[in-house]
């Protein structure tokens, strides 16, 4: 991969295939769905953070006018069910089908009791209304310090800390503690002749798409379940539907419409199981669909942290070690994402001695769930504020300091494992030509931050079917639900080894039955697995069509070679052959041609990016004003740079608003009450400028075109670029999110 | 229930008559009653500007309208925007800078555009931003959406 | 010869050894071989005759997904990270 | 969403007489960016819902430069700052009309609404209490007039009594060299609630060098929008200084007694009332400065 490679579709900028149908409104997305003889649910939630559940009587909702089925945790399959078969997994299995509805406890507000269908959707909250719960109110855990206390008011009575193997006796909220060593830390820090040790406190964010969650499910009388939604892996939707409800797979299918968003939000199932419950009960097809608030109080959002680092470098800018204490809030459930914070943490830096310790802390909080990178950010604001501070101290350009100890192929990340060809360099060294680094810089309170940030994306399952039309265009059937343009980068894969143009590529998602098994829109994998996929699935295609360029000819296989969308013998006859034109004469050379490619590629390779801010700081308000806005990144190789481009974009801008100003704010009674979108402060377009996205290629080894996943790394750097440009322009190293005016003037001693 | 009122109105250039409960609002008229589902709910309190409908000749956000109180008024929707073989030069813009991602906030900020461009048709990158402040993207960063716009209104 | 990653919290079972070369050619007989050179360790990675679900396994700095009966070249690097899941719910819904 | 009824009320009567009727089970229906959501989510209850809009009184939109404007209670925000006379007249009203919500909010809301909705943290109060504006209220028993200061009684509480409601309201046309100026402090650049809001209107003697007469509001930092009373009196007869100004901007800030919530702590607000204040009166000045 080291050669440029000239392409004749990838790099180009094509419209997209699902573009018109989104433009004219008449794409269909998850609540948009229609059937005859539908129902409407609605969810009834918990109003406490923290209560034992002592009864439920829905009487009264069953006799609601208009209502046509109550569901509780009772009518999901119980935990003796599911503990014969599933050993150890049964527990999570618990967990898992608790978040759907209570059964014994409710751990957070907005926790889902019971649910209704009904004839309108107006009556189905009507009915919630009238569902009697007893609860027994108990005080809630807001705050991951304060969970780990030995005198905690604990969640789960069984839970106890899980340490690779090792589990303690006593019941704990920490549900789980990893380490990563590497070389002798105290060693490191004795070396070093400058350390740094802050600590660091991130707020509880949420993805913020703007589509609720919403389901439609119907229950056929032979058994078979439909799943109508939006979701970012309809293969997952099936799998935990499978194992919430008890119920074959093979009955199961799902069928993923547009989806309004997701970023890691749309993975665990809500709602999903509880239409499916309520289908079975009614007999009749039942949508749920969330609101606003549900989204906030009952969905993941990703967690709260509690952050240490300590970084020794010498005065010549070696960082010599760096340890660090990740301590995240799950949730109601164990399951946040530390693990990948403790990857991502120092993953930038080859630093010789490193101590990462995390825990995963459940808390009365909703379940965490994925979001963008997910942990990587927390992490970032953490190391990405320390490294500036410290290049500070040993009075070095913060560029040039991470120039000299980014990390390059063959470097061990601190977690153990040995870089392939990365571009992290070349992220650093982009930032450093760019006319906004080297741009003056000086104004009274305005200041500029620079960070990196690293995520190691993943590969995963993917399937695809190409089925090639007679007049030389062809269908490809994908499972990967597009969420930013998918359809249009898996598809120019497909254009490119086949030598046709973008257009003539008719991309679709399938449901579950359609095609094999393909994991979730995430993990930044699905421009580079299943794009890969279709890279493979066009080669069978080839493969196919020489075969068939072979017979029209009377030539042996081996003789027809392809090369820019044409067939050509090699030996001996001079023949030629378009593949449109050979398209047209696949009937008569033996019927259709069906390539296919199932993949689970393990190259997926990292993505790191830098950024560069400037910020305008009001003393008078602590209000930040985003200046100027540049993150460079390496994409490996951009498939469709506009979409590279709006990634790299929206992930700043998710990055932005958690710096500033989102996060939950609750109330020592454990509601959050900022949820909606009046007092949950995402950024509109009004709070920003353009966003300078600069794509870098150093092409990923592991992928034909050299693609790396770019969905997440832009999200990692902004809230630690954002803390060092408020501290250039005011002076004060800002530690925990979000940085938003209150705690500016705080900082600043104006209040 | 409540009693349904008959409403009659013009959207998208057509009579339209519709039954409603006063409780429901003009989104829910639009897409559960008419199906006409460009419009989408983001939030249901006019936060989001998901539902953005132009109603006698001015943006609204369609969740804060009560169905019947369109009776004899004008709606303008997602889906009377395009002519039968050619797209709006904002729709057309839109696809051209790739100015959506997941599309759900798209009709929503296409009709703000539009209003925009009718009251204003050589908006400043300010001006367009001010307007497009109460319609949420959570995909894009906004950055391809402003080009977009300020593109149509160069374009038209 | 394969090379094993012992990771952190297990290196008391290796005398702190931070990897060790192990003979197979199967992630089974890797993880057998370990158990007879570190006793103690298999327990740490395996849930029965699987890999713990709570752990991932990386194969020259990959993940991988994979069974005991998956191959091992002579020259790969195994690592046993913890399991990301991103806040999913459980191991097997990994993003 | 609750059920109710809709009455598309046609006369100042008529819905008068069906307040009379439904007491506090009937709200009136303006721009209905506050009321629907309200009874959406549930925080008022109500069995009727009486459009005004039909009512020709509610919507008068009338300037004149000796009696001053005549704004109809149901009149929305965006024909408010279409009027280029009313802008340049009355500018600190203008500011809250182009910061309530967004484009779509202003194409409904109207300022007589965000009046009877009675937040502390209304937008359109501070400026209204600035310009000496009265509220017109039509009941059963005929017409009242009353000060805007003088009609919220706190959060969501008006001095409307049954069977009451606003019909307009009255600002009187400004003094020779005279201006207004509003802003609040939102952490966002639009779409939030004020944490604070401030407004100012001063007049100035005819070199622009002295204040005659000043008045201060404030919102979001009590159970309603306050008029600075004394804040206001201390700046008579002054020569324009910072600290004149910045003894204003502390006696404003004597009068603030925020509270902490999930838009702002008390400290906060309290701090932001002088930066606001401040901020307001030279605006209002520099306005003036800057007329022809």
């Amino acid at each position: 991969m080291s050669e440029k490679k000239e392409y004749k579709v990838i790099g180009t900028r094509p419209i997209r295939h699902d573009g018109v149908d989104k433009v004219t409104g008449r794409a269909i997305y998850g609540a948009d769905f229609q059937i005859t003889g539908l129902l409407h649910g609605r969810v009834l939630r918990s109003p406490h953070a923290h209560a034992r559940i002592v009864s439920i009587d829905t009487s009264r909702a069953e006799a609601h006018p208009g209502v046509k089925g109550v569901v509780t945790a009772q009518d999901l399959p119980t935990a003796e069910d599911k503990m014969a078969d599933l050993g150890e997994g049964a527990v999570n299995l618990k967990y898992l089908c608790d978040n759907i509805f209570a059964s014994d406890k409710a751990l957070y507000k907005g926790h889902a009791i019971a649910a209704v269908a009904a004839t309108n959707p107006h009556i189905a909250e009507e009915a919630c209304e009238l569902i009697d719960v007893e609860y027994e109110v108990l005080p809630p855990v807001l705050e991951v310090r304060q969970a780990m206390e030995p005198d905690a008011p604990i969640l789960h009575e069984n839970l106890t800390t899980s340490s690779l193997g090792d589990t303690e006796d006593k019941p704990t909220n920490i549900a789980s503690h990893l380490q990563h060593k590497k070389g002798d830390i105290d060693k490191g820090f004795d070396e070093a002749e400058v350390v740094i040790e802050r600590d660091f406190v991130t707020g509880t964010v949420h993805q913020g798409y703007i589509e609720p969650h919403n389901a439609t499910a119907h229950y056929n009388q032979d058994g078979q379940l439909t799943v109508w939604c939006s979701t970012q892996g309809a293969f997952t939707v099936r799998e935990q539907l499978a194992e919430i409800l008890q119920y074959p797979v093979s009955k199961i299918k799902v069928v993923p419409l547009e989806i309004g968003g997701g970023f890691g939000g749309k993975i665990n199932v809500y709602i999903k199981p509880v239409a499916a419950l309520l289908a079975k009960k009614t007999g009749k097809p039942v949508k749920v669909l969330m609101n606003r608030a549900d989204v906030f109080e009952g969905t993941g959002p990703t967690p709260a942290s509690y952050i240490t680092i300590k970084i020794g470098a010498k005065k010549d800018g070696k960082i010599t070690a760096a340890q660090t204490s990740l301590a995240f809030e799950a949730g109601a459930y164990p399951g946040s994402p530390v693990g990948a914070g403790a990857m991502c943490v120092f993953a930038p830096y080859n630093i010789e001695n490193v101590l990462i310790d995390g825990y995963d802390v459940v808390v009365n909080k909703p379940k965490s769930a994925p979001y963008r990178a997910p942990g990587a950010t927390n992490a970032a604001f953490g190391t990405e504020t320390v490294v500036d501070e410290l290049a500070e101290e040993l009075n070095i350009d913060p560029l040039e300091l991470r120039l000299m100890n980014g990390a390059k192929e063959g470097d061990r990340r601190p977690d153990g494992p040995v870089y392939p060809r990365i571009g992290f360099i070349e992220t650093l060294e982009a930032a450093k030509e760019h006319p906004h680094y080297t741009s003056a810089n000086g104004k009274k309170y305005h200041g500029r931050g620079i960070a990196s940030g690293f995520w190691f994306n993943i590969g995963l399952e993917s399937s695809v079917t190409i089925n090639v039309n007679p007049d030389g265009t062809i269908n490809l059937v994908e499972g990967s639900t597009d969420i930013g343009g998918t359809r249009a980068s898996i598809a120019m894969q497909a254009a490119e080894v086949l030598g046709i143009p973008a257009e003539s590529v008719n991309p679709t998602v399938v449901d579950t039955n359609s095609i094999g098994y393909t994991a979730v829109t995430g993990g930044s994998r699905t421009t580079y697995a299943t794009g890969y996929a279709a890279y493979e699935a066009a080669q069978d295609v080839v493969k196919q069509m020489k075969a068939r360029a072979a017979k029209l000819w009377e030539v042996d296989e081996d003789n027809v070679q392809f090369a820019d969308g044409e067939f050509s013998s090699i030996n001996g006859k001079e023949e030629q052959i378009s593949f449109r034109d050979l398209s047209a004469k696949l009937s008569q050379t033996g019927g259709p041609v069906v390539g296919r490619a199932t993949m689970n590629p393990a190259g997926a390779g990292g993505a790191f990016a830098t950024h560069v801010v400037d910020v305008e700081v009001d003393v008078d308000t602590g209000k930040v004003e985003i200046l100027r806005y540049t993150a460079t990144q390496d994409a490996g190789k951009a498939i469709h740079p506009s979409y590279v481009e709006g990634q790299i974009q929206g992930g700043v801008v998710q990055g932005i608003g958690w710096a500033l100003n989102e996060e939950y704010i609750y109330n020592d009674e454990g509601t959050m009450t900022n949820a909606s979108f009046l007092d949950y402060r995402m950024p509109t377009c009004l709070d920003l400028p353009m966003i300078d996205a600069v794509i870098v290629e150093v092409p990923n080894p592991g992928h034909p075109y050299g693609v790396r996943g770019v969905g997440e790394v832009p999200i990692v750097p902004p809230p630690a670029a954002i803390a060092n440009a408020i501290y250039d322009a005011i002076g004060i190293r800002m530690t925990e999110l979000p940085m938003s005016p209150d705690r500016l003037l705080k900082a600043m001693g104006k209040i | 229930m409540a009693r349904r009122s008959h409403v009659q109105t013009t959207i998208n250039g057509e009579t339209v008559e519709f039954l409603c409960e006063p409780r429901q609002s003009l989104l829910e008229v639009l897409r559960d009653e008419l199906h006409l589902t460009g419009a989408k709910e983001g939030c249901n309190n006019g936060n989001c500007g998901a539902c953005s409908v132009i109603l006698d000749g001015r943006l609204v956000n369609s969740c804060l309208v009560l169905g019947v109180e369109t009776e004899g008024k004008s709606v303008e929707t997602i889906e009377g925007l395009a002519e039968p073989e050619t797209l709006h030069p904002i729709q057309d813009a839109f696809l051209e800078n790739a100015a959506l991602q997941c599309g759900i906030c798209t009709p929503g900020f296409i009709m703000s555009a539009k209003a925009l461009l009718d009251n204003n048709p050589n908006p400043t990158e300010h001006e367009v931003r001010y307007w497009l402040a109460g319609n949420l993207c959570r995909c894009t960063g906004y950055d391809k959406i402003v080009r977009a716009v300020l593109d149509a209104a160069a374009a038209t | 010869m394969p090379i094993v990653a012992i990771p952190a919290l297990i290196r008391n079972l290796t005398d702190g050894e931070e990897s060790v070369p192990v003979e197979g050619s199967t992630i089974r007989e890797v993880i057998n071989n370990l158990e007879n050179q570190y006793p103690g360790t298999k327990d740490k990675l395996c849930d029965g005759d699987r890999i713990h679900p709570s752990i991932g396994v990386y194969i020259n700095g990959v993940l991988t997904r994979v069974a005991m009966h998956d191959s091992v070249d002579s020259d790969a690097e195994l690592h046993f990270l913890p399991a990301i899941s991103g806040g999913g719910q459980g191991a097997s819904y990994q993003f | 969403m609750q059920a109710f009824e809709y009455i598309d009320a046609k006369t100042l009567s008529e819905a008068v007489a069906l307040l009379d009727e439904k007491g506090d089970k009937a709200r009136l229906l303006a721009g209905g960016t506050d009321l629907i959501v309200q009874a959406r989510e549930g925080r008022r209850t109500l069995d009727w819902m009486i459009d005004i809009k039909s009512i020709p009184e509610v919507n008068e939109l009338a300037y004149d430069s000796d009696t001053g404007l005549t704004l109809g209670a149901a009149v929305p925000c965006y024909q408010i700052y279409a009027v280029d006379a009313i802008c340049k007249t009355y500018p600190g009203l203008v500011d809250a009309t182009k910061i309530i919500g967004g484009t779509a909010i202003q194409g409904r809301a109207g300022v007589g609404g965000n009046l009877c909705n009675a937040s502390p943290a209304a937008d359109c109060i501070p400026p209204l209490i600035v310009l000496n504006s009265t509220c017109v209220i039509a009941g059963s028993n005929g017409e009242r007039e009353i000060a805007v200061e003088d009609f919220c009684t706190g959060p969501g509480q008006t001095v409307l009594g049954k069977g009451e409601m606003l019909v307009s309201l009255k600002i009187p046309a400004p003094q020779k060299n005279s201006s207004s100026y509003y802003l609040r402090f939102i952490p966002r650049n639009e779409m939030d609630i004020a944490v604070v809001g401030a407004g100012a209107s001063v007049v100035l003697d005819d070199a622009k060098q002295r204040i005659v007469s000043a008045r201060i509001a404030l919102g979001a930092v009590a159970p309603t929008p306050l008029f600075a009373e004394e804040a206001s009196a201390l700046l008579a007869n002054k020569e324009i200084s910072d600290d004149v100004i910045d003894e204003a901007a502390q006696a404003a800030q004597a009068i603030a007694r925020p509270i902490s919530d999930m838009r702002g702590t008390a400290e906060q607000r309290t701090h932001l009332v002088g930066v606001l204040t401040r901020r307001a009166l030279n605006g209002a000045i520099q306005r003036v400065r800057d007329a022809a």
